[in-house]
């Protein structure tokens, strides 16, 4: 289905989601973030701070919730997200490549009941990107496109006063009936035109990681290299690379406990992060991944070797995030680069 | 009666063991008469009291926190309880600074023998508490 | 319900007995269903995840034989947070239990060889179940040997059966230095190895124990003559989810929750030394 | 102006000389800009050495980090570090000096000047370049230059430099053991604590909007408290990233530690985070202004720690980094201190 908007009806569109919450980015403090849409949404953002990775895997997630009178057994209430269904409108077309990439993750051997659950009632409406809206964009290496449809349900693309609205799913169909007439039938100069643009959109240059398909193979005997030590130097240790990453799942589980007596308390998972130090920390203080080198080299591989071996694509979806909010300019591309290159 | 009457703020007090804990008990051998409502936990020295100490008491749903100690120039330990006037004037600036009501920290100097000024210094910090209502700023969400 | 991976079954503790006392403590538990009926099937070499309600979670491996249905038995080290609050449990305590994870040894495919378990410190729980699981099978398996060893004589760990395996296997213990009233080996486990000289002709050999000892006993067996794919060992790795998905305990692309714990050392040494 | 070749040369002669085993400088980042920390090894790569106003990182981290890896080591020090430093980030290293982190001798301060200007603001920048992509940023006198793909573009340094730079007293590294540009102290391109200022005009229940707000934001990556130099405890009091466990940690000691708050980024653990790291950097804090830089979401941090700086000044006339004899701020008094909030 492939539908034409005017850019002003986009809010009329979402007025129209009533059965949905929708979520688009806002520009706040300084930085775009996905939030509730009330009144209008405009979708001019380069692309959101933190990725759309929240909506199926929140930073923090409740479990179930015990309770123990002292000498009775614990009571445990299982606690599943709400089925409240939203819409994500703005999405770029690397974070739509996350989204399959988590599924792979969270369902793949056994499946994940509190990722599913929110997976189902999420609707990612995609947004095109004629240009990089980013310096540190480089999803064209990593096997994606700015105009890739990956994830997503429905694209929109920008055609100046309009918006080109294409269905991905069935899903995306139903949004898009959901417009009614808002939406209009495309005239052939609007096909030409969105042809035009996302053939314009490939060609813009990118930043590049120079053999992306040699890389599993090439960092996998680049394992001891004396580069991840060096290229870690400056890192710091801190959370800003997985946590902003549309890919990064790892998490932690705790019990919190809100009372001692009787107990009662939550076992909670909340993100986690393979570059802080106790990560891998066995209770005995020994710790496979010790340095600052192994923990990079551990980031890096995930992306582009382990995942890859796992499921036959790079984990990484080239946004840049990492690159650009890196506090110490470490920079993925540049180290994928330099640990492959002279590697046979 | 109103629900502000009804309303009994939780106080964690944390006194010190040479004075203001005795002060307390003094308080109560002389069976002055004073709000119940203050938990009181005693420390070695004012000095010692980690500005941790009080944020985990907002954190666990204290309404006011008090730290209570020796008079300047009687401290068990020469100099604890001038370290403590330092810590906690800057604790309580940085909480005031956040938007936390003034009201809801306060420090004293009882001594052992000032069981009338611990009961004094308890009622008025109750006093003061109560129309605040329940301290929801700091305290830690019982489900999220 | 059920399907939800993260909701522990509660389990009973029915049994509590003292391995090892002092500061690396080892107590053994026996849990069974609080509800009554059996938790779950398992295989000689899995995990269960371990919880207590307030405390934590912790992976721990299973040391009863899977022939025993209606309890699982875990020895436990006291080495950190949860692993202490099960040290203050007491017989009838409820604890969370979900499991089992990870792979298995491969004891269908060893039916009719000579089996050879080296082991040190704690690492006997986690061969335990394969040692008994093999021992109720005798007739299956031509020579069991036993090799075992602490750090002390009071380092032992499952003194009284290891003295009742005597019985059906050769049982060797050791201690790292000579005390006495000790009649056994006196020195580290893989002298011990040495000093018995195992065959690789048919045999397999399962070793757990501290990396160094680990390290050592497969040094030493493959100079014996077993080859790497005749060595087994499991690894551990922090673990919170069990399940693959938390992306801590990997050891290259995998993970050792799902793919290990149990290795051929042929598999193990190709992998990166991330454990 | 500072010539980098003094800098350069500098660091060769002294990698050279063996003076030093390290050079811990800045070098030019992947894409261009930002400047990314270097540590130069040997003479040869001294060159890569520049001085830009993308040189943000305070560098004194690093001496930190090279401070734990050799405990971890069980390693003696050796030849001592040599550190470019500005003025901030030299004050830092007098911190250090001051709590005993490591000795005056360990470390060689290369301090460099910010004269009349200071270290650009991106997100300023980002305002004013209309979605040009700048890739090198170099100082003239008092302007930035920018190079970027539709030509070369100079900007009043003042329009956007870092807040903290425009604030700053002392721009100038006073503990160096070489100096290059001039001491330009006293050069007043803003109010300090203007912000601050700003902010405390506002009602109680104004202030704690904005702050309820931003501590919801906080995803605690802990980046603030990784970048900061005066962060290099051991044991952090609010997670366990940082617990030193080792062979010798007994059980009884990992499991009786204190959880003072809750992994969850939750506003009431993000508040206990960010007001303990506040109270830690009181009288340490050298407004590097590198926590609120490495913010992914943007919260004020430094507003926190200027709080601290000015209460410190102004009610017990104590500044952070000014001399490494003097007691550290809360393990010190005056008999005069305020005690007028105290019953």
């Amino acid at each position: 289905m492939e539908k034409i908007l005017d850019k002003k009806r986009i809010d009329d569109w979402i007025a129209a989601l009533n059965d949905w919450e929708v979520h688009a980015p806002a520009l706040e403090d300084g930085i775009w973030t996905y939030k509730p849409v009330s009144g209008a949404a405009r979708l001019d953002h380069p692309n959101t701070r933190q990725s759309p990775k929240g909506f199926t895997f929140p930073q923090r997630e409740v479990y179930f919730s015990f309770e123990q009178i002292k000498g009775e057994p614990p009571k445990l209430t299982q606690i599943l997200p709400k089925e409240t269904r939203h819409v994500v409108f703005g999405v770029r077309p690397c974070d739509g490549k996350g989204v399959p990439r988590m599924d792979k993750v969270f369902t793949d051997h056994v499946e994940d009941t509190y990722y599913t659950t929110r997976r189902k009632n999420v609707a990612y409406v995609g947004l095109a990107c004629n240009k990089p809206p980013s310096a540190t964009c480089f999803c064209l290496s990593v096997g994606g496109s700015p105009v890739s449809t990956d994830g997503l349900d429905v694209q929109l693309t920008d055609l100046g006063d309009r918006y080109f609205v294409k269905a991905v799913t069935e899903t995306g169909k139903a949004l898009m009936k959901a417009a009614g007439s808002l939406l209009t039938e495309p005239a052939a100069a609007d096909q030409k035109q969105v042809k035009q643009v996302h053939t314009e959109a490939v060609a813009y240059p990118q930043r590049k990681i120079n053999d992306p398909d040699g890389a599993p193979a090439k960092l996998k005997v680049s394992f001891n290299s004396p580069l991840w030590d060096e290229m870690a130097r400056a890192c710091i240790g801190c959370g800003i690379c997985t946590f902003l990453c549309p890919t990064c799942h790892c998490f932690d589980i705790n019990d919190e406990v809100h009372s001692k007596a009787p107990l009662q308390g939550q076992r909670v998972r909340t993100w986690d992060n393979c570059q802080f130090p106790d990560f891998t920390m066995h209770s005995s203080g020994h710790n496979p991944r010790e340095n600052t080198g192994a923990r990079l080299r551990q980031r890096v591989n995930h992306k582009f070797q382990y995942f890859h071996e796992n499921f036959g694509m790079h984990q990484c979806t080239g946004c840049g995030r990492c690159v650009s909010e890196c506090p110490v300019g470490i920079d993925i591309v540049a180290v994928v680069n330099k640990v492959t290159e002279n590697v046979g | 009666m109103s629900e502000q009457q009804n309303y009994e703020p939780r106080v964690v007090a944390f006194l010190c063991k040479w004075c203001s804990s005795a002060g307390s008990d003094l308080a109560g051998v002389s069976r002055i008469q004073y709000p119940a409502n203050a938990t009181p936990i005693t420390i070695p020295c004012t000095g010692a009291v980690s500005p941790m100490y009080i944020l985990s008491a907002f954190n666990k749903g204290a309404d006011g926190v008090l730290v209570s100690g020796c008079h300047i120039g009687d401290c068990h330990y020469i100099e604890g309880n001038f370290l403590a006037r330092r810590k906690m004037h800057l604790i309580m600036e940085l909480l005031e600074f956040i938007g936390v009501e003034p009201n809801r920290f306060r420090m004293s100097w009882v001594s052992a023998a000032e069981g009338a000024k611990f009961a004094q210094v308890i009622t008025d910090f109750v006093d003061d508490l109560k129309p605040l209502g329940p301290q929801e700023k700091l305290k830690k969400a019982e489900r999220a | 319900m059920s399907d939800n991976i993260y909701l522990p079954k509660l389990g009973r503790v029915a049994f509590i007995k003292d391995e090892v006392v002092g500061e690396r403590a080892i107590k053994t538990f026996r849990v069974e269903a609080a509800d009554g009926g059996d938790l779950f099937e398992h295989e000689c070499g899995q995990c269960a995840m371990l919880s207590i309600f307030g405390r934590g979670e912790s992976m721990i491996s299973i040391a009863s034989s899977p022939l025993i249905k209606e309890y699982k038995q875990f020895s436990i080290m006291r080495v950190g947070r949860v692993s202490t609050a099960f040290h203050d449990l007491a017989v009838g305590d409820v604890i969370g239990i979900r499991g089992p994870y990870g792979n298995n040894f491969p004891i269908d495919d060893w039916r009719g060889k000579n089996l050879y378990f080296i082991g040190g410190g704690c690492g006997l729980a986690p061969i335990w179940p394969l040692i008994t699981t093999a021992v109720a099978q005798r007739a299956d398996f031509k020579n069991i040997t036993v090799f075992y060893g602490g750090r002390t004589s009071r380092d032992i760990m499952y003194r009284a059966e290891l003295e009742k395996l005597r019985e059906s296997v050769d049982v060797h213990l050791s201690i790292d230095k000579a005390e006495e009233g000790w009649d056994g080996y006196c020195g580290f486990v893989p002298a011990a190895v040495m000093d018995k000289d195992p065959v690789p002709d048919n045999s397999v050999a399962i070793t757990c124990g501290p990396p160094i000892m680990i390290k050592f006993v497969i040094q030493n067996l493959n100079q014996l003559g077993f080859a790497d794919d005749q060595i087994y060992t499991t690894i551990e790795n922090k673990m919170k989810c069990g399940l693959g998905k938390c992306g801590r305990c990997n050891v290259g692309k995998d993970y050792v929750c799902v793919k290990g714990p149990v290795y051929s050392w042929a598999v193990l040494k190709n992998l990166p030394e991330e454990y | 102006m500072i010539n980098i070749q003094d800098i350069r040369d500098t660091a060769r002669d002294m990698l050279a000389k063996g003076e030093v085993r390290t050079v811990i400088g800045y070098r030019r980042g992947s894409r261009g800009m930002p400047a990314e920390p270097a540590f130069i090894t040997s003479p040869e790569q001294a060159d890569e050495l520049i001085w830009d106003p993308t040189c943000y990182h305070n560098l004194s981290l690093y001496l930190v980090h090279d401070q734990k890896i050799l405990a971890h080591l069980r390693k003696a020090s050796g030849s001592p570090i040599a550190i470019v430093a500005k003025g901030c980030d030299a004050r830092s290293i007098v911190v250090l000096l001051q709590e005993h982190y490591f000795k005056r001798e360990d470390v060689y301060i290369i301090g460099v000047s910010c004269e009349g200007t200071g270290v650009l603001d991106e997100r300023k920048l980002a305002s004013q370049l209309n979605g040009v992509q700048p890739t090198l940023a170099a100082f003239d006198g008092d302007d930035y230059v920018f190079t970027t793909a539709e030509g070369e573009k100079r900007l009043p340094a003042r329009e956007v430099m870092a807040d903290r730079c425009l604030e700053c007293r002392i721009p100038f590294p006073k503990e160096h053991n070489v100096v290059f540009g001039e001491d330009k102290t006293g050069r007043q391109l803003a109010e300090p604590f203007a912000a601050l200022t700003r902010f405390e005009a506002q009602g109680t229940g104004e202030r704690w909007d904005i702050w309820s707000h931003h501590f919801d934001r906080c995803m605690r990556c802990f980046a603030c408290r990784s970048v900061c130099p005066m962060c290099y405890c051991d044991e952090c009091v609010v997670d366990s990233i940082t617990f030193p466990v080792t062979q010798q940690t007994s059980a009884a000691e990992k499991a009786d530690r204190v959880r003072w708050i809750e992994r969850s980024a939750m506003r009431s653990e993000n508040i206990t985070y960010l007001l303990t790291r506040a109270m830690h950097l009181a009288g340490r804090c050298t407004d590097c202004g590198e926590c609120e830089r490495a913010c992914p979401v943007n919260i004020p941090i430094r507003m926190l720690n200027n709080k601290m700086e000015r209460e410190a000044r102004e009610k017990f006339g104590y500044e952070p980094g000014a001399s490494i004899g003097g007691s550290s701020l809360v393990a010190s008094f005056l008999d005069n201190d305020p005690g007028d909030f105290i019953r």
